[in-house]
């Protein structure tokens, strides 16, 4: 029976091996103390909403998702006036309506800057003051364009050129480039620090399934955001989602809340 | 048909069914929303067309029995709609491949000007009071194969909306196909606009009175009579 | 009750429109002479599959899904030996395997150029021979870029950067651009004039539903040709595909055969 | 372990163990053709380890038993794999989204070559007589957050392959995080090989003699002598 072995293998983690006695696994010991033998499995879910946005920085590009009410992450914005995190960029379809979900998050006046294809919805009355008073700065991007960017945040690539908004006011300050005869400017990736998404069922490997057109803009946010927080209505267990349909691999995800769960 | 022609000028509910005679069997169509939501109505039920939402939906149906609707099966002007058999649902992304791939065969618009180079203006006017807003509309400008307009010949206080050169900050260049107001169905070609239409008592010198841009009349122009829907 | 209106709507449309008899619906006859009124529903079922490949140009761009033999449109490739089309561009995955699908397509001396990642798989001999031979002329693109670039055709992108070949023999002779300090290259969009994909279930508007990892280059290669051609194993009815798991959609397909139907 | 000790250098079932060792519990792993597939045989079925097939796959589970194999479910190199319950399936769009953008977390390629400063040469060799291939290796190479490569230290010939310059096409500029040898586990750091494993028995002068560039100790350096997998 051979000793263990004991080396550092990466300047953080403490590697024990008894070989012998444990068949080749590792006992992890990481440097927070915490053996990793106590959760052995992947499990993105967070019971609490305030935990699962506590660690959102100030001045952070915050995509979230939704057109309209549908597939608003109302209760993950909401839950964000309760932090110490101000100075935010949102990025999402609309500017929020009424005085809930994003509108709330504006009057609580942590959002600095929106960027958006379509703030002037007849409900947006917060952002639409907040604009007029000059506390909030807009950046509208056609709609289109403003998903395709993330897109390109979320699947590494540089930039692209595009047809739309070549020739409008939207398009003067970008570069421009004729290909195939066709006048295109030239986008730069979005990319989000954070996304808030709203979507109706998950796994605890975070695996995310979207219900009718709530699906909208949560599947290009999750892929374009370093941390991707979904709030869902239930999570069922692993392997309960049918693998064909699930629209947002867990790869996309970080955590999964479930809102009155 | 007299009831018809002692009317000057089409109905929008008219002008709405009269696109819907230009749009072919098995067509994918995008509906700007407002007016050319109408055009939906007169697509008569032996047609199938599958109508695209750029919020996720293709085959889309109409608005919900009341105490149906669904928050999450919404038009792109929020609005419940349902989704008939053969339709689906995908992401923002997709939707946006199909509008700016060139997918969708026949994209409705509203608008404030078209000039007769085919420009569109139809997302800001030039009042700075309110900030702006685009959504889909330079996206469907430039992707849809083929571009609409629906709108009165005329601005409320009669300042002609078809013009030489717009002046409204542009949507798109180039982008618009035939325009379809109260008055008459006009196609844009290379760098003119060519009446095919003339609404049933208008004279083709009085649409010319309302009009900006110099017209061509087709050889084969027709009056346009539509029913009393 | 009013007459009928006679008139011409379109160059080569004929439109009789009877409001009164026909509540406001037209009779279109086009100009081959067919009734509409005979097909009032979308049919994108062909029984033939001759018919389903017939009028492929030669000199098409012809995208092929598949990764190696899961997805690949065997039937469909075959068929397009029987017909005039020659000179054909091949754009896939791989390069054929064994003697059959693309390799005997191949064989039948039809393809004069192939655009793929992949054409040194064990099997691929028939294309290998060919090379060798002088017969065919390659494009190796990394398999990320040859996707991405079938995605751009199809999403009416005109063009991107990505770092993918970035400082290899792959991207020496493309347009360089650093951004964010990472070397990029610039790629441009690759349309096809046809696809032909291979799935499992349509229904007759052509939405489609793959199996497993068999779905690989199905939805780009739809989205990115003038005109796509699916062979699937069963055609359902018009409402039993599940709306939420259609991946890709009647609108970037215009043609399904039944194999074997 | 003397049974261990007396062999010089790894088996690379080896190798790929203590590639194993280096993936964190809940890792996203894109596993390259070949021998880097041995690396799953080693994470232990108490870590819940992702793996990703570039055809499409996340989730990949082991090969099926004789008799279960489905056509339509392989893996990057065509051979029958399973899917893992909270496996998935995407298109290969989807599946260079996660591979170009970042979110695989390690991938373990082989290669020909690897230079000082991380570049990579395993798509091509020097031999111009047949077609050249690439599959998703530059991709992978750009896209993945840890490229490991698992290779033997020389060729088969003796000729080093952890070089000063590459003299192989390359397949991505500096790419590489660590190298997976049967002699060494060495760091690639700014512009320098750091050996931080040996293989036990052998000198750190042997390995510098079977290396082109010069290599340089890590001060925590320690003798790798894994189990006789």
């Amino acid at each position: 029976m051979s000793p263990p072995i004991l080396f550092i293998n990466r300047i953080d983690w403490l590697v024990v091996v008894d070989f012998a006695a444990i068949g080749y696994d590792l006992y992890l010991i990481d440097h927070l103390g915490l053996a990793s033998y106590s959760t052995p499995m992947i499990d993105k879910s967070v019971n609490n909403i305030s935990a699962a946005v506590a660690d959102i920085q100030s001045g952070s590009v915050v995509l979230s998702s939704g057109f309209g009410d549908a597939g608003a992450p109302v209760d993950l914005l909401e839950a964000l006036i309760e932090t110490d995190a101000e100075n935010l960029t949102i990025v999402s379809n609309n500017a929020g309506e009424g005085n809930y979900g994003l509108a709330a998050l504006i009057a609580a006046g942590k959002v600095s800057r929106v960027i958006c294809s379509y703030p002037i919805s007849a409900g947006s009355v917060v952002f639409q003051d907040c604009y007029q008073a000059g506390e909030i700065t807009l950046e509208v991007v056609p709609q289109g364009t403003l998903s395709e960017r993330m897109r390109a945040a979320g699947a590494g690539i540089g930039g692209f050129f595009t047809p739309t908004s070549a020739g409008t006011e939207l398009g003067k300050s970008k570069e421009c480039r004729k290909i195939s005869g066709v006048e295109h400017v030239f986008e730069y990736p979005l990319k989000g620090d954070i996304a808030l998404i709203r979507a109706t069922r998950a796994d605890r490997w975070g695996n995310i399934v979207y219900d009718k057109s709530a699906r909208n803009f949560g599947p290009v946010m999750a892929m374009a955001a370093t941390l991707t927080i979904v709030q869902v209505d239930e999570i069922v267990d692993l392997g309960k989602l049918n693998p064909e349909l699930i629209i947002t691999p867990g790869i996309f995800v970080d955590r999964v809340f479930v809102h009155n769960g | 048909m007299t009831a018809v022609l002692e009317k000057i000028g089409l109905t929008r509910p008219q002008v709405a069914w009269r696109i819907a005679q230009e749009i072919d069997e098995g067509s994918y169509v995008n509906l700007g929303i407002g007016s050319p939501e109408m055009v939906a109505n007169y697509v008569s039920t032996n047609r199938e067309i599958v109508f695209h939402s750029e919020n996720g939906i293709l085959g889309m149906g109409e608005a919900p029995a009341p105490g149906q609707e669904d928050g999450n099966l919404i038009n792109a002007g929020k609005k419940p709609v349902t989704l008939l058999p053969g339709g689906s649902y995908f992401s923002h992304t997709d939707s946006f491949v199909m509008i700016r791939g060139g997918h969708i065969d026949v994209c409705v618009l509203g608008a404030y000007q078209v000039a007769k180079n085919g420009d569109l203006a139809n997302w800001a006017t030039l009042d700075t009071s309110k900030p702006p807003g685009v959504g889909g509309a330079m996206d469907l400008a430039v992707g849809a194969k083929r571009i609409f307009v629906m709108m009165d010949h005329c601005t409320k206080t009669g300042k002609p909306k078809l013009m030489n050169k717009c002046t409204y900050p542009l949507t798109g260049s180039r982008v618009v196909r035939t325009v379809f107001t109260d008055l008459a169905v006009i196609d844009v070609t290379e760098d003119s606009f060519v009446v095919r239409e003339i609404t049933a008592g208008i004279s083709f010198e009085e649409l010319q009175e309302k009009t900006d841009a110099v017209l061509t009349l087709s050889e084969n122009w027709q009056t346009l009579a539509p029913p009393d829907v």
